[in-house]
């Protein structure tokens, strides 16, 4: 995404914060398609392009160790950005709830009456706790059935249902996580926030006006002239 | 055995003592469940808890080397209790004759005891008689000095509460097996006794057995069917090799092998001293011509008679321990084995292999490269450089890369028929003694003299193959009626005149009348239809004459009919005026109620009579207790510790082990999963596979004190030597209380040695060059050792 | 020659079975590709022999294909063990297929640490001088007046795993040099 | 369908262990010795390479007394086979006569089978595939699948001198089993047929002289609940919300090109980079 010519942006996001989004991104593919054969058996045709089932498990345990990484790279090189994700998502108003009431309707047709959201959305919000726990789960599940002589014959099983849960669990997040951010028009200007690391200041004010609040009382930023359209 | 393995299955009690054929014969088995379906049950009795005992309905704990104390019991709980079979022991039995009136029973020594000799003189162990040579007898069993009442008062001793402190079995679980196995003293039950080398292998061991088969005769139980005494034999054709006479003391179909004495100085003198008057041994000259013509054929004639003085006359003891104590001695020279491995299933190994080291050549031919075909490697412990042995080794065919036939232990006689070539450049060892033969055979024919002569006689006429025709081995060992040129009927037809042949006369009759060419192998036959009472009489061929219950006119009371209905074998047809049934008759076919010999079922025997009173032992005419040539304890029946008549071998690696040094009782045993010294087992990748670890089994109270804990190593040592092997602690082993005494006992597989897969110390070099007075088999199964934890 | 069968069910009839199942495998086609995988012994050469190990005597057929042997069984027509083998019985098999037999016969001269392959004639050749120098230097024919014709020096040991005619063979030629050291595993 | 069964007389078992060496022939498995444990067992437990276990048990009686026991261990032929339930290759059936075999062709050796056999026997083990390369597959009792079909007992089963492992009809051995325990009772009183009803009885069943435990057998074994929940829950569950996710999606998609003209910030966001997209 490409900011318009002289507009005023507003830093969002860190390198450290980015890289870990799009580590774990591209991990979770990877290990979504690595896996697919075996979690259902239509698509069993995709064994030989991973080398067979072993290259396809070798493949899965690689990509694994990547999906681990982004908590320590956020940890090492943006616990600034660890610390405000995991307080902002974790704190939740009246207006995050009342954005659920909004949303059905913004998600299809879109909606002027969002109320005025956080650094976060709502939406945002369930996103990253959603994936927060599926997650763990995966990767919980994921390192008891990587090692399974090291745990008892029911806590493996439970491993095996937890990983499936987990990854149902997670693929949904995803699947409206990207739609959301990617295709739906009204929120896909904020993947610039992901890849840049900076967000015009308009989509500040009209997305998470609650934010927008924030950095001008703090003085980051002047405030915005121009109307929005949407709220 | 003198039943068949299925024949089991009509018992009503199995007694198992001295034998463990859950283990060792697992397939017999079978039978031993089918009788317990029909209600029989099986009795174990075993110093330690062995997979048979597993399967008991009563395990009875016995002390090793204590059978005689734990029968002889019996024999007194069965006397005192009339559960005895009256009418068997009275008619069947020699209960009733009057013993010499110089036999005497004194603090454990029979009359005419020689010490200096360690030998007994048998002449009073003998029946009074009348003018006539006729057995004195009462048949009330009144008289005081009938064989019943000798015997009554010999096992006098033999109350239950000093058998049990004897043979440390709890008098609870004493009781109860003789409550179960006394109670088949009637018409209406039988049992039977199963036995293997846990009865044999003591310096007693004999004396074991015939204590079985006196409990056997006064249970009425020889003869019938699920009855009988029946040595489990160890191995495919242990009976047949036996029969077969590869033992120094006997010629083929047990005439006993001529000596250097006046007894045997000429055919004449040998018939005359070993031809009984009367039973079935008064053929023996008949026997004997025909054998030697086919040992000499042509060359046998009545007028050279049958070339006797060429057969070798042994002077000495040539039994496996004295063969190794000459080999020790410098007197063996050359040594020949075949499938045998004397570096791990000899006694006192330590001596054994020492004596091998002397040899100056060794030829073993043997499937596998075994311990004795390497006694000369560094593996072995030895020194090569200092071995000066010649050393052949000759890759044998295995059991289904050739063809031939096997005796089971129910003297089944069945033909192997060849699978597959030889594997690799292996022969079998018929063919390499044949070209062995043929080759001599050759360095001899131009030779003359007194030396060669006697060699070139022997007739060797199996064909000009390379290969043996096993056809003409077999029709040989048959026989021939040489007028005819065919195979002889059977021994019913052999002569003393030199018009008939037969290697083997027991075995007369497998191969019957048949014209050169004309194939008529009894021991092929497969028809498995049964013939009646699972005799199966047209499968394979059991010796004698296709019999398969031994002394089977016993099944049948004095009216010839049998004791019980449920248990026929044979009885009397009296409109055909022959005996009919089952099984072919062990007895004259047409002997009926009216001949003399009518109550004789015992026909090998001079008088027809089961011996409950005999002078066929070395060591007295009725079984007596002495402790193990090793003991922990005295013996409390006598102040005679060790079997009077037992040789004891003095000299180099022979030294004896007290209780002080030794506490412990050790003795050794099979597993299932191996056999023997292990070339067939160790060498197989399933059954090492199953057990591939030599271990020293001993009890929970014995580790404890030895501070040895679960899978610790161990030292077992005794007199001779220590070997080391993995301790396996088990509730299967518990000490035993001998006379007030803690006792403990371990034991062990013998099968290992160095070789193989499965590999693991050698049990021998515990054991000691000591055997039974009878037979010389050695004493295995109980000497003293002890047992600490291995450092490190 | 012989004749043998094999086990079938314990009641049902094997060509029943067989029937049967071939009828169900019709809807299965999972099933159809299993049964497609032949039977091991399927076409195999068939003898019977008696099991080498104890004296039970037990019935055993072998399964030679290509010149190995592929299977072995407890021969279901022997009326001792019908069909049934214990461990050692089952195990037969690898008597044949083990690579630990020796491949050849072998020599180790006096004082050698090392075994030498020879080939069986020359054996036989070695083993008979050998024989015949200490027969023939031990060799007594007389003793106390008595024709003994025996030699004490060569001794002979084992034929308990051999066949009865090898055993007979074995004695007649022992016996026949005047071996009176003849002993096997009876004895012990 | 006939079910046919392994019938195992756990009482008359005498310990030889033909059937493991039978198996080992017929289905020409590996060997694999096994360390030194101080018993005459030779294996811990059935794995990929040993179909069947002869388990050895000393066990002292309630009153005192002694047994050896012996149990022949190996796959028990679920009717609800957890392992074939859980095979997300369809690699493991249940054939028209009860047992359940893998294919390894289409085993992938995930092992889910392995972790959710209740008895713990399916295991994986070396296996050469159609390349000639060898791969861990998963491994177990077909119950001689090739010998049944021809009409042929097990192998172990023909091998038993006991008749201690008996093959027929699940019918007729369960009226065989019935017998036997009738006589077994009374050696020993504890005797009990074990045939799980949790898994919805099993194809190879015992006659046990004592209660599972003495076995370490469980005592109510079932498919694993957290393989029904997987299965027969979360796995379709999952399928359909991701289903219903997409459509959604899709719909949204298509109602916002249609109806949500005014929104957005097409404009000022610009383009989506291409690279991005997932």
């Amino acid at each position: 995404m490409k900011a318009q010519k002289n507009e005023q942006m507003v830093h969002r996001f860190n390198k450290g914060f980015i890289v870990s989004h799009w580590v774990q991104a591209i991990s979770f593919f990877a290990l979504y398609i690595t896996a697919l054969p075996l979690y259902t058996d239509f698509f069993s045709f995709l064994y030989p392009v991973f080398g067979g089932p072993e290259g396809a498990r070798l493949l899965h345990r690689i990509f694994a160790v990547f999906f681990m990484l982004p908590f320590f790279v956020l940890l090492i090189f943006d616990r600034q950005g660890l610390v405000n994700w995991t307080k902002r998502i974790l704190t939740w108003k009246k207006n995050d709830f009342s954005f659920f009431l909004a949303f059905p309707k913004e998600f299809f047709v879109g909606n002027d009456k969002v109320p005025k959201q956080d650094f976060f959305n709502a939406g945002e919000k369930l996103n990253s706790l959603l994936i927060i726990v599926t997650t763990l789960m995966l990767i919980g599940s994921g390192l008891i059935l990587w090692f399974p002589a090291n745990f008892s014959q029911s806590v493996v099983q439970w491993g095996i249902t937890i990983h499936v849960v987990g990854f149902s669990l997670a693929m949904l997040t995803v699947v409206a996580h990207i739609f959301l951010s990617t295709f739906h028009p009204n929120s896909k200007a904020s993947l610039r926030g992901i890849i840049k690391g900076d967000v015009p200041v308009s989509y500040a004010k009209e997305h998470h006006g609650q934010w927008y609040d924030e950095l001008v009382e703090k003085g980051e930023i002047v405030e915005e002239k121009k109307k929005s359209k949407g709220a | 055995m003198t039943n068949h393995w299925i024949d089991i299955q009509y018992s009503d009690a199995m007694l198992v003592i001295g034998g463990n054929p859950a283990e060792n014969h697992p397939v017999s088995m079978k039978y031993v469940q089918k009788a317990r379906d029909r209600g029989g049950k099986l009795i174990s009795v075993d110093p330690r808890f062995t997979r048979t005992s597993s399967k008991a309905d009563i395990y009875a704990p016995m002390r090793s080397g204590t059978d005689i104390p734990f029968i002889s019991g019996l024999i007194k709980y069965a006397i005192d209790n009339e559960l005895y079979h009256k009418e068997y022991v009275v008619n069947y039995t020699n209960a009733s004759f009057i013993v010499h009136d110089d036999y005497k029973f004194k603090d454990g020594i029979f009359s005419g005891y020689n010490e200096d000799t360690r030998n007994y003189d048998r002449s009073t162990w003998t029946f009074k008689r009348d003018e006539d040579g006729n057995i004195l007898k009462d048949e009330t069993l009144k008289d005081p000095r009938c064989v019943w009442n000798v015997m009554k008062e010999h096992y006098e001793r033999y109350d239950v509460d000093t058998v049990c402190a004897v043979t440390g079995t709890p008098k609870e679980d004493f009781i109860k097996v003789a409550d179960a196995f006394c109670s088949t003293g009637t018409p209406e039950k039988v049992g039977t006794i199963m036995y293997a080398m846990g009865t044999t292998q003591h310096t007693v061991g004999s004396q074991n057995v015939r204590a079985y088969g006196m409990l056997q005769l006064l249970l009425g139980n020889v003869g019938r069917a699920g009855g009988g005494v029946n040595a489990m034999r160890g191995e495919a054709n242990v009976q047949g090799s036996t029969d077969m006479a590869l033992l120094f003391h006997i010629m083929p179909g047990y005439n006993p092998a001529p000596t250097q004495s006046e007894r045997h100085k000429s055919l004449a003198a040998y018939n005359e001293n070993e031809t009984p008057a009367s039973g079935y041994w008064s053929n023996r000259p008949k026997f004997m011509a025909s054998f030697f013509k086919a040992h000499f054929g042509d060359n046998a004639t009545p007028e050279n008679d049958f070339l006797y003085d060429y057969f070798p006359k042994s002077r000495r003891n040539n039994s496996h321990i004295a063969l190794f104590e000459a080999m020790y001695d410098g007197d063996i020279k050359g040594f020949i084995t075949w499938g045998q491995n004397p570096i791990v299933g000899g006694p006192n190994v330590r001596k054994e292999k020492a004596a091998m080291e002397k040899l100056d050549w060794f030829v073993c031919m043997d499937l596998f490269e075994t311990e004795t075909a390497t006694f000369w490697t560094k593996e072995s412990g030895a020194d090569p450089s200092k071995i000066n042995t010649e050393v052949f080794f000759l890759p044998a065919a295995g059991p289904y890369e050739k063809e031939g036939s096997v005796s089971n232990s129910g003297r089944w006689m069945q033909y192997r028929w060849k699978a597959i070539e030889p594997k690799n450049d292996s022969r079998s060892d018929a063919w390499f003694v044949h070209n062995l033969a043929r080759r001599l055979k050759a360095l001899y024919a131009s030779e003359n003299g007194p030396i060669a002569a006697p060699f070139k006689a022997l007739d060797w006429s199996f064909g000009d193959g390379d290969y043996p025709d096993v056809d003409l081995v077999c029709r040989e060992i048959n026989g021939y009626d040489l007028t005819t040129g065919k195979t002889i009927l059977n021994f019913t037809q052999l002569k003393d005149d030199g018009t008939t042949s037969s290697g083997n006369w027991i075995y007369s009759g497998f191969y019957p009348d048949a014209a050169p060419g004309e194939e008529k192998n009894r021991s092929k036959n497969r028809d498995n239809v049964d013939t009646g009472m699972n005799n199966y009489l047209n499968w394979s061929y059991a010796w004698p004459l296709n019999r398969r219950i031994l002394y089977n006119r016993a099944s049948a009371d004095l009216e010839g009919k049998p004791w019980n209905s449920n248990n026929e074998v044979i009885w009397w047809d009296n409109a055909a005026g022959s005996w009919v049934g089952h099984d072919v008759p062990d007895f004259g076919a047409a002997t009926g109620p009216t001949d003399p010999g009518w109550k004789n079922p015992f026909i090998m025997r001079p008088d027809g009579k089961g011996e409950l009173f005999t002078n066929g032992m070395t060591d007295g005419p009725f079984p007596e207790h002495y402790e193990p040539y090793e003991s922990p304890v005295p013996n409390a029946f006598s102040s005679v510790q060790l079997n009077p008549a037992a040789r004891i071998w003095t000299g180099d690696y022979n030294d004896k082990g007290d209780a002080k040094d030794f506490p412990i009782i050790g003795t050794t045993y099979r597993l299932s999963e191996h056999w023997q010294t292990g070339p067939m087992t160790r060498n197989n990748k399933w059954l090492a596979e199953l057990m591939p670890y030599m271990f020293v089994e001993l009890s929970e109270e014995l580790a404890a004190e030895k501070g040895i804990k679960e899978k610790d190593k161990v030292i077992v040592s005794s007199a001779r030597g220590e070997i080391e092997a993995y301790a396996m602690i088990t509730k299967r082993f518990r000490p035993y209380e001998i006379q007030g005494q803690k006792v403990h006992h371990l034991g062990m597989p013998w099968h290992y040695g160095y070789q193989g897969i499965a590999k693991g110390s050698i049990a021998n070099y515990l054991t000691p060059h000591i055997g039974d007075a009878n037979t010389m088999i050695p004493e295995y199964k109980a000497f003293l050792c002890n047992v600490r934890r291995a450092e490190g | 020659m012989f004749e043998v069968s094999r086990r079938q069910f314990l009641k049902l009839s094997g060509a029943t079975a067989a029937t049967l199942a071939i009828v169900e495998l019709g809807f299965d086609p999972h099933k159809a590709k299993a049964a497609a995988k032949e039977l091991k012994t399927a076409r195999t050469d068939v003898t019977p022999t008696i099991c080498p190990y104890c004296s039970v005597g037990c019935g055993i057929l072998i399964h030679v294909k290509d010149n190995d042997v592929v299977y072995s069984e407890g021969d279901p027509d022997h009326p001792i063990n019908q069909g049934s083998l214990c461990s050692k019985g089952s195990s037969v098999r690898d008597l044949y297929t083990t690579d630990r037999r020796p491949k050849k016969p072998m020599y180790r001269a006096p004082g050698s640490d090392r075994w030498e392959e020879k080939e069986w004639d020359w054996m036989l050749d070695r083993i008979a001088e050998k024989v015949k120098e200490t027969r023939d230097s031990t060799f007594v024919v007389n003793e106390d007046g008595i024709p003994v014709n025996r030699t004490e020096a060569i001794a002979s040991m084992g034929g308990a795993a051999l066949e009865n005619e090898e055993c007979y063979m074995i004695q007649k030629l022992m016996r026949g040099l005047g071996l009176t050291f003849i002993e096997h595993q009876a004895r012990i | 369908m006939t079910a046919y069964a392994k019938f195992v007389d756990v009482t008359i078992c005498t310990g030889c262990r033909g059937c493991m060496v039978a198996c080992k022939n017929w289905n020409d498995l590996p060997i694999d010795t096994q360390a030194y444990n101080g018993t005459y067992q030779s294996h811990d437990k059935c794995d990929g390479k040993t179909w069947n276990v002869l388990q050895m048990k000393e066990f002292e009686t309630a009153s005192g007394g002694f047994e050896w026991l012996f149990r022949h261990q190996a796959c028990f032929h679920c009717t609800d086979a957890a392992c074939e339930k859980v095979c997300p290759e369809n690699a493991i059936t249940t054939t028209d006569m009860g047992n359940v075999v893998i294919d390894q062709e289409k085993c992938v050796g995930c092992s889910y089978c392995v972790y959710n056999c209740p008895f713990e026997i399916v295991a994986l083990a070396d296996y050469v595939n159609e390349d000639g390369k060898i791969v861990q597959r998963a491994q177990k009792c077909d119950m001689c699948d090739s010998r049944i079909h021809e009409g042929l007992v097990p192998a172990c089963s023909q091998t038993c001198p006991l008749d201690a492992i008996v093959f027929g009809t699940k019918e007729e051995m369960r009226k065989l089993a019935e017998e036997r325990l009738a006589i077994a009772k009374e050696k020993f009183p504890n005797a009990m047929i074990y045939d799980p009803p949790g898994v919805d009885g099993t194809n190879m069943f015992y006659l046990l002289p004592e209660g599972p435990e003495a076995f370490d057998l469980p005592v109510n074994p079932k498919v694993p609940t957290s393989a029904v929940i997987w299965k027969d829950y979360a796995q379709p569950l999952g399928k359909m919300a991701l289903g219903g996710t997409v459509m959604a999606v899709a719909t949204a998609f298509i109602t916002n090109k249609l109806f949500n003209k005014g929104h957005g910030h097409d404009e000022e966001g610009g383009d989506i980079d291409e690279s991005t997209k997932e």
